[in-house]
């Protein structure tokens, strides 16, 4: 039986998914390119500022489908609309009115939520995984894993996580979840579904885009010539247009359009570098050192031993030299003793001979 | 105390490291440390910045931020007037005038105009503070700001019919007074009858040559010219800065309403003009491109006359004809905007569909062209023919078309008096169109409409369709150029009965408006918003206040249960 | 704790003994009311400003300063300096202590302390630069735990396993600069995510650089303030190699700390140019950054040169001092001062006077435990039995 | 049998596939993490056995 070429191939390839399958188990198809466009058929909201009204409706919207507590003034109060609000735990989204002074278009209201990013940072800055970038678009959140670390706070770009702070030991995030669980069964979003302007328009995002750059090109001058969260931070799937400058709503126009996972990218990449290279760089450092000290120690002994070797002949020649002489010593002293015995002798002999 | 050789040593490193510092911040600095700045509060629109040192090179200090009004009322409840500071001079035609320049009639060089400033300036202003009074500053950053507090509101003046009329009557129509051209032989300024033009067109922002800029221009002329006006006791224009500039000021200036038309042999109703030779009519050309022309715009030049306030609204760079600088293929004169663009840019004022589009935004209009799409682009082609008009199927024999061209282009002075031609053609295709002053009849038009289908919360809406349709009627009823435009009885039900042909029983808004995204199809909205974006966007537009927008029980009554 | 004390000099009832005591107390008050009534009780945190100086402080400041371990360590295992042996052990128990405190206080932050671990054997959120930082804290909690151990298996007199830990000197020490440069870059690193909220003076792409070089600053100087403090209050538990090294050592670092600060001003100067920031230095905010820059940079690399060239010990330890202040700063300016500066300031945080305590409590915890175990096993001195070499 | 495998893959690739860079990246640096250990375990086994052969 012949292998084809192809079948090799396929081998090949399926070897290589089972080793990449094998640590994390998903194929990383586009990973060539490195050019992500997001789920192709993720779903969206495009506000349109100027048909908001300011009705608070979509807050109620909210409230409802998503069982939050009831609000601190009810939803018909518009008074509210006077003070600046922000999302908050039980609360998932608010509209703020803000004056800009511009002829015609004085009064604008601006819905807040969250606008669920392409490339999520509180996905990307979350230490547990606790949010997914669903295929729909929706960013959800899952409690049952969340430590409570608040991160996410502060890597969202637009200020929408918030936190239980009077939870002691149960506290969670809360956030929109662009009504994750309605989507999915094919329903709207709360607060789309009761707009009575269409400010909100719920559809895919491509198609949300198309109709919102129709939108500026058949109306030049209701709009500016911007579709906020087209690019911001890489994208969101809620969008908004607006015919003041997003500035004068309150939205940040200085954000940039790179994506969290790019901010990170790159001191999340140095980590493995670091690892592989220091131990190297150190055990280097510590191999020269070890060896310095090595030579260090066997200049030191042959030193040492030089030393004693010429203090050892020193001591010898010294003692030979010692010896010697107290030989010599001795010999003389044999010498004279003898001498002095042969004289005394001889004089003892003389002696006799005259006494004789 | 004696130092120790250590001490010395160290005095002198740090000496050094210090030195260093010093330098790198100052170098920091010099890179340019401008933070942001934020519009005063305070507005003046007497505000002149002084850097008139700007002709010897770069400023050393910033420029001085001077308010001219404030001191002309200082100086003349002194009893002393413009002569304070302005020397007379004599201009080309040997008049005495003030120069415009302070103390001086010419920038000599750096050095003595710098010291002419600073001691006249500050002698006065030392004079003025020992006598006790309260008096502009002596320190230099006073005056020399790098970020001054205060703000020009001073607006740009022109001069509009009314205006140009009252000034006619006032100089006899010596129109000589004013309006002059350069003569390059005898290089003096003469007057050239018949081709006046507005100042504009020569005096540029910036001084040229031997053409002064339009500000310097306007100051050594109408301030001069009211000035020695005023001296005669007559009534004279504005002489101080906010007279001119101030637009709360000028709007005390008075309007004369019922002007007779400009004489400078301006035609009335004519087509718009092609040149000659029509490069679309020359032989070579027609090779390239099609025979089959649009068809061309009859023009009425006297109804814009009376719309407009000034001649350079249209003619933005010379009295000429259009088609002068913008030919039918471009040329380099204009920018190479071609005729059709010069026609149809949207967004340019100066354009036919530029200025129209901004008429759709009156309170009148814009209730239902809000809705409507502008621009060319997405326009239904159906209405080019509301411009371009089809020629008349039978045209009698007496009516000879008008050769206009030669007259105008050749700049042949008109004489006084003269009657202002037409195109005879031209001016039976626009007198062929009947105006439209009223939509279909009282009867056919229903009057009321109950909407049931909205919600279930609340009551039925009374739509009080007859009485809106009335209004919006009477609203646009005088207006010359909706009459013109309107070109069915139908148009005006095309407000909200949009994206279907005119019709007397126009389809129900519930025949292309269902539930809100069906099928996930974002691009049509659904029947609440439909209603709702209408009629809360054209009363919102319109400028009526109630009910209100975010008022449900305004429209729908509560149900009652 | 205080009756230990009293057989090594001071009475029991001595004014440190009576104001840490009256802090121990306030922090299990607080410690109480966080664990029953929520953050929002002891805190003045809320939806903008997620992280106060429980982070900002504890965290940020606690990981910088117990960074003279891994700086020791290395030094001495790993660049021969064996004359620095003295300082190991003290400055590896700091850094054990501070890390140690470091969890503690994450413990009273997060939401559900006990789930501290789910990054690890729930899910792994490998995106994320703070699971980096946590994996590398907790591994070098275990490195330095078992790098002080022999320390404390002398005390116990359990030879077998003390040598055995000595043996693993070198392998602990690589992996504790690797990690440590890991996660004390990725402190830094954490704010990369947020370049709209923090102020682009402080905001660089160089910010984990600037987190790592200031670390071992911050290293350096605080082994010199530590073995001052050990001199001054611990004489008497000093050994004479301890004594005669002591003055070695802070000129040694002194002399390491005046060079890594003047590494450490230029590539913070090279950070504005690269971002064009010069402008900003001309607002108010600029007028604190050249403050940190100039005064906590600037100067203490110059007055640890001058100390070091004139053998001034007194003030190579001032500078020590006014450096691990400069640290403090450092990290309180990119974790709360230039956060969020786009905010009104009525949105901005200031830590509440709980969250203080809770501060003021861990570090005289820290205190009390380094205390405890100075005086009882052989870290400034050399236990006879077990001679280093 | 051979047909439900090959179809098998094809679902996995069009449900494993990847859209977003934060995927991509959990899925990159998962495995450099489990590289990580491996490396340093790895080092320092390489370590031992390099100097293995030094006399002390």
């Amino acid at each position: 039986m012949s292998i084809s070429r192809r079948q090799f191939l396929g081998w090949l390839g399926a070897a290589g998914t089972a080793g990449a399958g094998a640590a994390v188990g998903k194929k990383a198809h586009a990973a060539a390119s490195k050019r992500f466009e997001g789920y192709p058929d993720s779903d969206g909201v495009l506000f349109d500022s100027t048909r908001c009204i300011g009705c608070r409706k979509c807050e109620e919207g909210c409230q409802k489908v998503n069982e939050l507590p009831e609000p601190d003034r009810p939803f018909d109060d518009l008074t509210v609309l006077e003070i600046k609000r922000r999302t908050r735990a039980g609360v998932y989204t608010v509209v703020n009115k803000y004056d800009t002074g511009e002829n015609g278009k004085g009064t604008v209201f601006r819905k807040i939520q969250c606008n669920h990013c392409l490339e999520p940072a509180c996905a990307s800055a979350c230490f547990v995984a606790a949010f997914t970038k669903t295929p729909t678009g929706a960013v959800t959140y899952d409690e049952s894993v969340c430590v409570g670390c608040r991160y996410c706070m502060i890597a969202c770009p637009f200020e929408i996580p918030t936190y239980e702070y009077d939870q002691p030991l149960t506290p969670k995030i809360e956030k929109c979840t662009m009504c994750y669980p309605r989507i999915t069964q094919g329903l709207l979003p709360g607060c789309v579904e009761i707009c009575p302007v269409e400010a909100l328009s719920f559809g895919k995002r491509k198609d949300l885009l198309r109709e919102a750059r129709d939108r500026i090109q058949k109306h030049p001058k209701r709009y500016v010539d911007h579709i906020y969260g087209e690019k911001e931070m890489g994208g969101t799937n809620w969008l908004y247009l607006s015919g003041v400058e997003f500035e004068k709503m309150g939205m940040r126009e200085d954000l940039g359009t790179t994506s969290a996972p790019e901010l990170t990218h790159g001191a999340l990449s140095i980590v493995p570098m670091v690892v592989g290279l220091w131990p190297v760089l150190l055990t280097g450092v510590y191999a020269i050192n070890k060896r310095k000290e090595k030579i260090n120690r066997e200049e030191k002994e042959r030193a040492v031993a030089e030393a004693l070797g010429k203090a050892n002949a020193e001591a010898q020649a010294k003692l030979s030299q010692t010896m010697e002489k107290a030989e010599n010593d001795k010999k003389t002293e044999i010498d004279t003793a003898v001498k002095k015995a042969l004289e005394e002798a001889a004089k003892k002999e003389s002696d006799d001979k005259e006494t004789s | 105390m004696k130092i120790s050789e250590k001490g010395k040593s160290v005095i002198r490193w740090t000496s050094c490291l210090g030195l260093l510092a010093v330098v790198v911040i100052y170098g920091m600095r010099a890179e340019g440390v401008t933070g942001p700045w934020t519009e005063p509060e305070n507005k003046r629109p007497d505000m002149i910045t002084i850097d008139a040192m700007k002709v010897f090179g770069d400023l050393e200090r910033p420029g001085v931020i001077f308010l001219h009004d404030r001191h002309t009322e200082a100086l003349s409840s002194k009893g002393q007037d413009c002569s304070a500071c302005h020397l007379k001079e004599t201009d080309t035609r040997g008049q005495e005038r003030l120069s415009i320049k302070y103390k001086r009639l010419k920038d000599t060089n750096r050095n003595e105009v710098m010291s002419i400033y600073h001691n006249n300036c500050i002698q006065c202003h030392t004079e003025v503070a020992s006598e006790g009074e309260k008096s502009g500053p002596l320190v230099c950053g006073e005056c020399h700001q790098e970020k001054p507090d205060i703000v020009s509101s001073g607006q740009p003046m022109g001069m509009d019919k009314s205006l140009h009329f009252r000034h006619v009557k006032a100089h006899e129509n010596k129109c000589e007074q004013c309006h002059h051209e350069y003569d390059e032989k005898s290089k003096t300024l003469i007057y050239a009858k018949g081709r006046e033009g507005t100042c504009r067109y020569c005096h540029m922002e910036e001084t040229q040559e031997n053409r002064i800029s339009m500000r310097n221009a306007s100051h050594i002329s109408c301030v001069d010219c009211h000035l020695k006006t005023k001296a005669k006791e007559l009534p004279s224009g504005p002489v101080n800065c906010q007279g001119c500039h101030d637009l709360s000021a000028r709007e005390k200036i008075e309007v004369v309403k019922d002007i007779p038309r400009m004489e400078r042999g301006q035609p009335d109703i004519v087509f718009v003009k092609r040149e000659q030779p029509d490069p679309y009519t020359d032989p070579e050309f027609k090779k390239e491109i099609s025979e089959n022309l649009m068809d061309q715009v009859p023009f009425s030049h006297v109804a814009h006359e009376n719309a407009n306030d000034t001649c350079r609204v249209c003619h933005h760079a010379g009295m000429d004809s259009c088609v002068t600088c913008h030919s039918l293929k471009g040329s380099k004169e204009g920018n190479f905007v071609r005729l059709e663009t010069s026609m149809h840019q949207i967004d340019s004022q100066m354009s036919c569909l530029g200025c129209h589009e901004t008429m759709k935004e009156d309170k009148n209009c814009s209730g239902c062209h809000e809705f409507m799409p502008s621009g060319l682009k997405t326009k239904d082609p159906s209405t080019c023919v509301s411009c371009h008009m089809k020629p008349l199927a039978e045209i009698p024999d007496s009516v000879q078309p008008l050769v206009l061209a030669e007259n105008v282009t050749n700049n042949e002075p008109v004489e006084n008096g003269s009657v202002h031609m037409s195109d005879p053609l031209a001016k039976m295709l626009l007198e062929s169109r009947v105006p439209i002053t009223a939509t279909y009849d009282e009867e056919d038009i229903p009057e009321k409409v109950i909407i049931k289908k909205l919600s279930k919360k609340y009551e039925p809406t009374e739509l009080p369709h007859r009485k809106i349709v009335n209004t919006l009627m009477k609203n646009i009823q005088d207006s010359k150029i909706t009459q013109y435009y309107h070109q069915d009885p139908g148009t005006l039900c095309q407000g909200c009965h949009h994206n279907s042909p005119v019709s007397k029983k126009p389809p129900s808004c519930e025949s292309c408006h269902g539930a809100a995204f069906e099928g996930g199809y974002p691009y049509k909205p659904g029947l609440m918003a439909a209603y709702h974006n209408q009629c809360m966007g054209c009363h919102d537009r319109m400028g009526i206040e109630k009910p209100a927008t975010n008022d449900c029980t305004g429209c729908h009554k509560e149900k009652k249960k | 704790m205080s009756d230990t004390t009293a057989h090594v000099g001071s009475p029991r009832y001595s004014a440190f003994n009576v104001i840490a005591g009256i802090i121990l107390a306030l922090g299990l008050v607080v410690t109480v009311l966080r664990f029953s009534g929520g953050l929002s009780s002891v805190t003045n945190l809320d939806d903008y400003n997620p992280w106060g100086i429980w982070i900002g402080f504890d965290l940020m400041v606690g990981v910088a300063l117990a960074a003279g371990g891994y700086v020791t360590s290395a030094a001495v295992y790993i660049f021969g300096m064996k004359k620095f042996h003295s300082a190991v052990r003290p400055a590896v128990l700091t850094g054990f202590l501070g890390y140690t405190l470091v969890v503690i206080a994450l413990h009273y932050d997060v939401g559900r302390p006990w789930r501290l671990p789910y990054p690890f054997i729930m899910q792994q959120g490998t995106t994320s630069l703070l699971f980096e930082v946590a994996a590398c804290v907790a591994l070098y909690l275990t490195v330095l735990f078992l790098e002080f151990s022999p320390a404390a298996l002398e005390w116990l007199g359990l030879e077998r396993a003390r040598n055995w830990a000595v043996k693993l000197t070198l392998v602990l020490t690589i992996f504790g600069v690797i990690l440590s440069t890991l996660h004390q870059s990725s402190l830094g690193a954490l704010f990369l995510i947020a370049p709209s909220k923090l102020h682009p003076l402080w905001y660089s792409p160089f910010i984990p650089l600037y987190f790592f070089v200031s670390s071992v600053i911050a290293g350096l100087s605080m082994v010199i303030c530590e073995s001052s403090m050990s001199y001054k209050y611990f004489k008497d538990k000093m050994d004479d190699t301890h004594m005669k090294e002591k003055e070695s050592v802070t000129l040694g670092f002194g002399k390491a700390a005046s060079l890594v600060l003047a590494g450490y001003f230029v590539i913070k100067v090279i950070g504005i140019a690269s971002d064009n920031n010069w402008s900003l230095l001309a607002t108010g905010y600029g007028a604190w950054y050249l403050v940190e820059l100039l005064g906590f940079v600037a100067l203490p690399c110059f007055l640890y040169a001058v100390g070091v060239r004139e053998k001034n010990i007194t003030l190579i330890k001032w500078t020590a001092a006014w450096t691990v202040l400069g640290i403090v700063v450092n990290r309180l300016n990119v974790s709360w001062i230039a956060f969020n500066y786009h905010l009104p300031s009525s949105e901005r945080y200031f830590p509440h006077i709980a969250e203080i305590v809770i501060s003021i409590f861990l570090v005289t915890v820290g205190i009390l435990i380094f205390r405890y175990i100075v005086t009882r096993m052989p870290i400034l001195y050399e236990d006879p039995d077990y001679p280093q070499h | 049998m051979k047909t439900r495998i090959i179809r098998s893959t094809d679902q996995m690739e069009k449900t494993m596939e990847i859209h977003t860079l934060h995927d991509f990246f959990s899925h990159t640096k998962g495995i450099i993490y489990i590289l990580i250990i491996a490396i340093l375990i790895g080092m320092t086994v390489f370590w031992k056995f390099l100097t293995g052969g030094d006399e002390d």
